[in-house]
């Protein structure tokens, strides 16, 4: 049971608020995008120098010099902004940009991060993962609760090779909502079909279920 | 003020083997197409590049990895290259992987004169292993140092024979703040103009951080993932 | 997305006595009149102004200090006010004079977030005194610190409704580098535009940075040394 | 006898070579842009944020927005460029800029210079020449020789407060034209009319005469 990864994208975008500027992420975050509440007007920041990031192009009207932090034909919007890597980088550091949301590999119950190296594996890079975690001023993760082998992803600490230290505030997962906090991982929420025991089994970090736990509306 | 040179080759001409280059473009967008071209046709090697991507099989950066040109990449992500992967491996390459807002704003500190900045990327991961920290307001920083490059080359959308470059989109990308960084900088553009066609107010990277300029020839601009949606 | 305020007064409201500003502008050249007025309208004193000057007698910052609203000016340069120079010479008045250049590149170090950055202008003169010192490359550097300001107050010559800003000729100066360092921004444009109106690829400060807008009314533009030729 | 302040920026001028970006200063560096030697083409940079500065304006065609670093109207040229007061600092620190020419109130034998502050008179700021003096990679000093109480300003060491150190490589002053090299002053030419024993006389700093010493054409 749990979420799909449609589901995650449209839990997260209840998160934003209206005027937020957001960057998104590949994969789930970009899904995001989607589901912006109807009267909620984000602009969506791409770390390749764009604010004011729009749907992908129609047929025909790509653009090879207009693309996304994934490489990805895009559009603007009116109101649109372009700039270079190091003023991107700077809004973020400077804590402009209020919402930032990612995948991980790994999450620690301490708000650590891992999502760009697996020892042993062909290193690719860390892009600008390293860069957003360390200096965005709130950081969603949007990821599987556990791994393909049915392993935790919300542990006790990372095993893989960190990309930040203390900086992830929330979780999406396929099986609800959690809070990172000083007291380690807050249940807030559980997806539809999923138990409390479920969440409990799967979780490997230091877990407290909030005493105002619900149901997520999705 | 002889800036105009006939084309790739020319303007790469005194690159030895060895140089250190600082490459411009985010995946394939916006990277200096005739300049690799031409680099490929010199055949020097020993190269170190500079650039947040190593291009792909058969394109961008990836045509000098396939003639080994390359010796060493400091690139924030090398991905979706066989070639690359098999050099890597076969420990034939040398990359170092800098966050990319890191890359960028150390290319940014060189061409403003700055030898080192703090910046936070990379705190507390192995990134930050044998550098410089230091705590301001509460948060740490890592030291970081400027890149010294011997040349830079760039791709602009617009240039004047003065070296006044305007870029497109997000072709802009790394490629201003390379061009500023460069001891010697080659911009090859798409459309080269004469002094007083582009307005003052619009010029992203000034002449003065410019040697080199040329028209570009048979842009190719390949797109690395096309996505598209349906009209309705 | 609600930037836009009715007018000066609205942009400056919330200001309080004691809160350190920067304000944009070179010499006369670029400055928010309509906001200063505000200011002095407003009353509030103890003002902490960044600037790169501090007005005239009688106009820009000069006006401010007229109405005795300023305890601390940071700037460059300061000549050309009696009054300044009066309230300077009796102790009303504390200045910290901040080669230009690292001025601006304080305001800059605070828009993209690097908390110090080091920078050459002044090493071995009484500048240097009590900073941190350090060599890079043979050559001696002081640390310095990024600005810490409540407001920036900017003027553009364009801006739309989510906070782009364009701005004109030399009265871009410090405006754009203040305009990202403040934590509250306030832009004052000589036109403001629906989205859409600006190119995107020409956009000086982009809306993020921006948190209150509007285009302000009776610009005076005051030149400070006219200087012109004779026509043949 | 000696120059005047036209012949002195006249004398400058021929330091120019084809393709300079120079910076001058107020004073007598400004007269410098008008004896710009044919078939050399220089662009002048002005600190407050533009490359490729032109003319004074027509009268009736002043733009407020348009100065130069002196706060006079100014123009553009074909070519010319704006930016910000970073950028500008920036491309004189990285050493893009060939050339500065500025005014001084004492020059030292070591290549110190004292040119924003006298003790117990009203400080109006360094503006850029702090920045300008400590990044040049070429700087040329335009002043009289001696001040008005006529005490020599090239000094064996400033006593006003200096504004940088080690950074002036030549003088050229009402009397001639002076390398400052690690051995003091050295006198490379003379102006018309002025002997090498005034010269003497009037230098208080470290000085040698060069063995190919000339008169200045002018």
């Amino acid at each position: 049971m749990g979420l799909n990864k449609e589901q995650i994208a449209k839990r997260i975008a209840m998160e934003l608020r209206d005027g937020f500027y957001v960057n998104l992420g590949i994969g789930i975050p970009t899904l995001v995008a989607n589901y912006i509440p109807d009267g909620v007007n984000v602009v969506l920041q791409s770390e390749n120098g764009l604010l004011g990031m729009g749907p992908f192009p129609f047929e025909g009207e790509e653009d090879p010099d207009l693309i996304n932090a994934g490489k990805q034909t895009i559009t603007t919007l009116p109101g649109s902004a372009f700039f270079d890597s190091a003023m991107s980088f700077g809004m973020i550091r400077a804590g402009k940009v209020d919402l930032t949301v990612l995948g991980a590999m790994e999450v620690a119950e301490n708000g650590d991060i891992a999502n760009w190296k697996i020892p042993k594996k062909m290193v690719k890079g860390m892009g600008g993962a390293m860069d957003l975690v360390a200096a965005a001023k709130n950081i969603i993760v949007a990821m599987q609760h556990t791994n393909p082998k049915g392993e935790s992803k919300l542990l006790p600490r990372c095993s893989l090779p960190l990309t930040g230290v203390g900086c992830v505030k929330k979780i999406v997962s396929d099986l609800g909502v959690f809070d990172v906090t000083s007291d380690g991982f807050v249940c807030i929420e559980y997806a539809p079909g999923v138990t409390i025991d479920e969440i409990i089994a799967k979780t490997a970090g230091r877990l407290t279920i909030s005493p105002s736990v619900k149901e997520m509306a999705v | 003020m002889k800036k105009v040179v006939a084309g790739a080759d020319a303007a790469v001409h005194d690159i030895p083997s060895g140089a250190i280059l600082m490459l411009g473009g985010f995946g394939l967008c916006g990277i200096p197409e005739n300049c690799i071209a031409a680099l490929v046709r010199k055949g020097v090697n020993n190269l170190t590049c500079i650039s947040n991507n190593a291009g792909v099989d058969g394109f961008g950066i990836g045509l000098l990895l396939k003639q080994k040109q390359v010796k060493k990449m400091i690139s924030s992500y090398v991905g979706e290259n066989a070639e690359f992967e098999r050099q890597l491996l076969s420990g034939e390459l040398e990359v170092d992987l800098v966050p990319q807002g890191t890359l960028a704003t150390r290319c940014m500190a060189a061409g403003y004169g700055m030898p080192a900045v703090f910046l936070l990327a990379g705190v507390g991961t192995e990134v930050a292993d044998g550098k410089e920290t230091r705590e301001f307001n509460g948060k740490t920083y890592l030291l970081e140092h400027a890149f010294d490059a011997d040349y830079a080359i760039v791709k602009a959308w617009k240039g004047d024979t003065m070296g006044n470059l305007i870029f497109k989109d997000t072709a802009r990308n790394f490629n201003p703040l390379m061009a500023m960084a460069g001891k010697i900088t080659i911009a090859e553009v798409e459309e080269l103009v004469q002094p007083g066609q582009l307005d003052p107010n619009h010029i992203h990277v000034p002449g003065v951080y410019v040697h080199r300029i040329f028209q570009g020839t048979d842009y190719e601009k390949r797109i690395e993932q096309r996505t598209v949606r349906k009209r309705d």
